[in-house]
């Protein structure tokens, strides 16, 4: 990782930015992210297979903004959420400096989000056998028996948020659970404002989740709240054509075409 | 409190609603039950929480005098989710009230002294039940003084009761409004309130200063009453900080090690030097 | 009271268990769910799990549930009648395998729901628990109760402790008279046990810090950077404050359906932005540095300064459960 | 006992469906009277949220219904509600919430047989699948079995 910390340490040398996001070692085996203002604090840098947290989500919070322009260090889910951030207006180009890290380990410069997205052209999101297997699963059980898994299944939830924390996505300042006029959540966790929480939460994301999983990663009780995004991707697919973040055209929900296809309006 | 579990509140009747101001009201509320009317009691400064069954529960001061017996007064702004359905509520209505909690203002220790009181804007409902509770024992008290300013002359809360007291030969009050906000009648000054205190200029010696308003005008005004030869220990404040249980179990309303529901919110300026900035 | 000991053996603890499902107790015991252990409700001896260091969730939802009712009410135009929840029947409820952390914790959070204003819907719940915990053969990183006077053999807080010495053999240690009276309902399944052997039998667990000095040394931190620095990281939910055994901080709410609803109380945490935020918009801690800051030294500063006792029982959990690995062994260890 | 009858809300659109309902009554055409109508100024107003809580507050089953497309009031506004209406629908079939007792129309303002025919049919249907008890079982658990 020798060039990605010389990299790091020139942008901080230069001042073309004043902080790195990057991942450095964490407690265990754990890595975890660092925030690297000095250049001489650049050899803290690291990256492998662990470095899973999605960085991004940095990208929108106030008490790093304050840090200074960031550079981010940017696997490929972390470009896919930066890129769905600039189609949402929530980063320009000067914003930040992205150092791509490809499969295999190379270090890329993006200077302009449509290098990312061409970039990514070649590297789509693809949900995996297992998930689809899954899902088939729940949607092949009678429909009350599913109601009752998925009861079951969010029960463990006790509302830490830490789904919503973790989403790069999930940037609004203030969150619609939050508002209590109306109260459109419970803020108790019982089944209902469970239910109805999880279900909002995909909602929101319908069509612009780019499947890193990292509300699930984060949820402390283990909680498979990522099917319900994967499969409302693959719902985008078979509805909407393609699905990931396009420069070139808006989110699934934010646009439509005149001759959206459906088959239950009477 | 009567019952056993703390949560429940006392049910109480909306007897007498009065608008002071734009999205300001007082509530006059009576006790259902006639043994809790008995046995409750309370001291100035003191607050409770005031709830509408099925929306929630806010944290007011109550702002009438302990002297005064038989009901209990409230005054809030229409702002959140509980004071927006409060300010709904109408005559007759039932509203819930858990209290009273936290410390009290030293009425007594305060005996045979001056007491200046400075209040700003919605900041006049906490100081309105000591103001009443000197006035109701004045033989206690020495000059009584009071410099209230508000946004506006619209913005004046309990308009009647400035009236009073503007008459009452036993208090001088002084009233202000922000620039800009005077009508063409108002008699009162023109100014922020640290400003009106310095030109007032009560004397220090043997006084009580009781200050309260936003956190902005306290930040100005404690600086001109040690101007003007107040220490410390003479000065008193009310804190405010979201709360939910107001009895140090919640959790959130702690300034420091300081809950301002159990150890406050009644402070003098030489306790709240000592405490961090949290509130 | 005097602590007794006792041997049991591994059917015998099965046959306890058993007696106790039977005697129409709920008992709330480790299972395992994928990768975790979280404590729920057990039917059956075969559902627990041994292999775990301390379950993701901590044990206190059973006396301070997640959600719980504190009354309800019902609005007519004549009058509002209050139901209170503080008098309804809790369950009779086996806390089976807590670790001696879990235990200890339910010194602070009785505290907390005690002293001047008794919370009476607490007391009724713990009243009707018993803790059946099993002292730790095992430690990891994150684990440091040595370091706040607790420790993998410590009985604070349990009823009866088990500490499994070899094969299928478990010291019993009776502590309390509500731990002596099932035994003694269940005498037959205990042996007498005189010679002492369980230090060996327990996990090491090196001490990280002082207490003392942690709480001399925050006496005066409040202005420091060290709160920014060690929570940069944090994303701001409330996962550390739910999965800790101790954290008790709350919200009430109110759910409607129609005239009539409930008053709810439910977990809250400082961590949220949303915690201390005044409706005026102000917001006393602005900051997540401010809000982590809070949480030390609510646990390391306050509660050992009022109380006496520890705010924290070096369970944890909250560093394990982190999603952004924020970890209050380092925070501590740093200042 | 008494025969089941459902409770069906229906969030309509202000310039088409409610006109339609509205003409329906005008023709003096005969419906089902299940049906609780809520105005919306159009479809793309009508957030998914509304339909959940109509669940948790006990409805048995929901009618959405507006303009035709390309007749939106608003241009697009029925154009977005159909897509969101799709992600919703697969979203609440995967959790089990039982899509049949959601029904999308489009009703004009010209076709009040059109909105006694969605009526009627929907509350067969949901005569059919009987009350909603596994989601009023949920919305209920505070006043049934809290404190447990």
């Amino acid at each position: 990782m020798i060039e990605l910390i010389n990299k790091a340490k020139a942008l901080l040398e230069s001042n073309a930015v004043q902080v790195v996001i990057g991942y450095g070692k964490g407690t265990s085996n754990r890595t975890r992210a660092i925030f690297v203002t000095q250049s001489d604090d650049c050899d803290k840098l690291i990256f492998d297979s662990r470095c899973v947290q999605n960085l991004a989500v940095y990208l929108t919070k106030s008490e790093i903004k304050k840090l200074g322009k960031p550079a981010i260090v940017a696997p490929i889910p972390v470009l896919r959420s930066i890129l769905e951030l600039a189609v949402e207006n929530q980063l320009t180009e000067n914003d930040i400096v992205v150092l791509g890290i490809t499969p295999e380990s190379e270090i890329v410069d993006f200077d302009t989000f449509a290098n990312i997205e061409a970039f990514l052209a070649t590297h789509k999101i693809v949900i995996e056998e297992k998930y689809h297997e899954i899902i088939r699963l729940i949607k092949a059980m009678p429909v009350a028996e599913r109601f009752a898994y998925w009861v079951k299944e969010l029960e463990p939830c006790f509302k830490c948020y830490a789904c919503r924390a973790a989403c790069p996505l999930c940037y609004c300042t203030r969150c619609t659970v939050d508002d209590n006029q109306p109260q459109w959540i419970s803020v108790p966790s019982h089944p209902l404002g469970n239910l109805e929480w999880h279900i909002m939460r995909a909602m929101h994301l319908a069509g612009r989740c780019t499947d890193c999983e990292a509300c699930f990663n984060a949820c402390p009780m283990g909680i498979p709240i990522h099917l319900l995004t994967k499969s409302m991707l693959q719902d985008v697919n078979d509805n909407f054509g393609s699905y990931g973040p396009s420069l070139e055209k808006q989110n699934t929900l934010s646009s439509y075409k005149p001759d959206d296809k459906e088959s239950f309006i009477r | 409190m009567s019952n056993p579990n703390i949560y429940i509140p006392y049910l109480m009747k909306i007897e007498k609603i009065t608008l002071e101001a734009p999205g300001v009201k007082t509530f006059r509320l009576k006790f259902e039950n006639d043994e809790d009317a008995e046995a409750f009691s309370f001291k100035a400064g003191q607050f409770g929480e005031y709830s509408i069954m099925g929306v929630g529960e806010s944290t007011f001061c109550i702002a009438s005098s302990p002297t005064r017996k038989g009901y209990i007064e409230c005054t809030f702004r229409q702002a959140g989710k509980v004071t927006s359905a409060l300010a709904l509520a109408e005559e007759g209505d039932v509203v819930g009230f858990r209290g009273p909690y936290g410390n009290t203002f030293p009425m007594d220790e305060w005996k045979g002294k001056n007491l200046l009181f400075i209040a700003g804007g919605i900041a006049l409902p906490p100081m309105r039940c000591v103001i009443w509770n000197a006035l109701d024992t004045r033989e206690n008290y020495q000059d009584i003084t009071i410099v209230y300013g508000a946004k506006s002359v619209d913005d004046l809360v309990y308009k009647d009761e400035l009236a009073e007291w503007r008459t009452r030969p036993d208090v001088r009050l002084v009233t202000t409004v922000d620039p800009g906000g005077e009508t063409s009648d108002w008699q009162g000054e023109v100014g922020f309130v640290p400003m009106i205190l310095e030109k007032t200029a009560p004397k220090a010696e043997n006084t009580i200063a009781i200050v309260c308003g936003p956190p902005i005008m306290i930040k100005f005004t404690f600086p001109v009453l040690e101007k003007l030869g107040f220490t410390e220990e003479n000065i008193y404040t009310t804190l405010e900080n979201r709360m939910k249980c107001g009895f140090g179990k919640c959790g959130r309303c702690n300034v420091g090690e300081v809950y301002v529901c159990k150890d406050g919110p009644v402070f003098s300026y030489e306790q709240l030097k000592m405490l961090p900035a949290e509130y | 009271m005097q602590t007794e000991n006792y041997l049991i053996r591994k059917p015998s603890l099965e046959k306890l268990f058993n007696n106790l499902i039977s005697g129409g107790k709920t008992v709330i015991a480790p299972k395992a769910k994928g990768n975790l252990a979280l404590f729920d409700k057990v039917q059956a001896f075969g559902e627990i799990t041994e292999d775990y260091i301390v379950t993701t969730n901590s044990a206190k939802s059973v006396v301070f549930p997640r959600t719980e009712k504190l009354f309800s009410y019902h609005k007519s135009k004549e009058k509002t009648e209050i139901t209170d929840a503080s008098s309804s029947a809790f369950p009779d409820v086996i806390l089976w395998g807590t670790r001696p952390c879990d235990a200890a914790a339910f010194v602070p959070l009785t505290d907390t729901f005690n002293g001047d204003y008794k919370d009476i819907i607490f007391n009724n719940r713990i009243e009707k628990v018993i803790l059946l915990s099993f002292s730790c053969s095992r430690s990891d990183d994150s684990c440091f109760c040595t370091s706040v006077n607790s420790g993998p053999g410590n009985t604070s807080g349990s009823d009866v402790l088990f500490t499994k010495l070899s094969g299928c053999e478990y010291l019993a240690e009776v502590m309390t008279p509500k731990g002596q009276l099932l035994v003694s309902e269940n005498i037959d399944l205990f042996e007498t046990k005189t010679s002492e052997d369980k230090e060996k039998s327990l996990a090491v667990v090196a001490t990280r810090f002082n207490q003392e000095e942690i709480q001399a040394k925050l006496q005066n931190l409040f202005e420091n950077p060290v709160w920014d620095d060690k929570s940069r990281a944090c994303l701001g939910c409330g996962s550390c404050a739910y999965v800790c055994p101790v954290c008790s901080c709350f919200d009430i709410q109110d759910e409607a359906h129609g005239n009539k609803g409930t008053r709810l109380r439910c977990w809250d945490s400082c961590g949220f932005s949303m915690f201390t935020l005044h409706t005026s918009g102000h917001n006393p801690r602005e900051t997540q540095g401010a809000r982590w800051r809070q949480r030390i030294l609510h646990k390391f500063l306050y509660v050992p300064n009022k109380s006496k006792i520890a705010g924290c029982v070096g369970c944890g959990r909250c560093s394990r459960s982190c999603p952004a690995d924020i970890n209050i062994l380092e925070t501590l260890t740093s200042i | 006992m008494t025969e089941f009858e459902p409770k069906i809300i229906a969030f309509v659109c202000n310039w088409c469906t409610y006109a339609g309902a509205d003409l329906t009554g005008t023709s003096r055409i005969k419906y089902a009277q299940n049906v609780k109508i809520i105005r919306f100024p159009c479809t793309g107003r009508i957030d998914f949220m509304l339909l959940l809580k109509s669940f948790g507050e006990g409805a048995d089953g929901i009618i959405v219904s507006g303009c035709h497309p390309n007749d939106c009031h608003y241009t697009s506004g029925n154009f977005h509600a159909r897509r969101r209406w799709i992600m919703f629908r697969g979203l609440l079939d995967l959790l089990g919430i039982d899509v049949r007792r959601i029904q999308y129309s489009w009703v004009s303002a010209a076709e009040g047989a059109k909105w006694a025919d969605i009526v009627n049919s929907t509350v067969n249907t949901i005569r059919e699948l009987g009350p909603y008890t596994e989601y009023e079982k949920v919305a209920g658990y505070l006043e049934k079995e809290a404190n447990q």
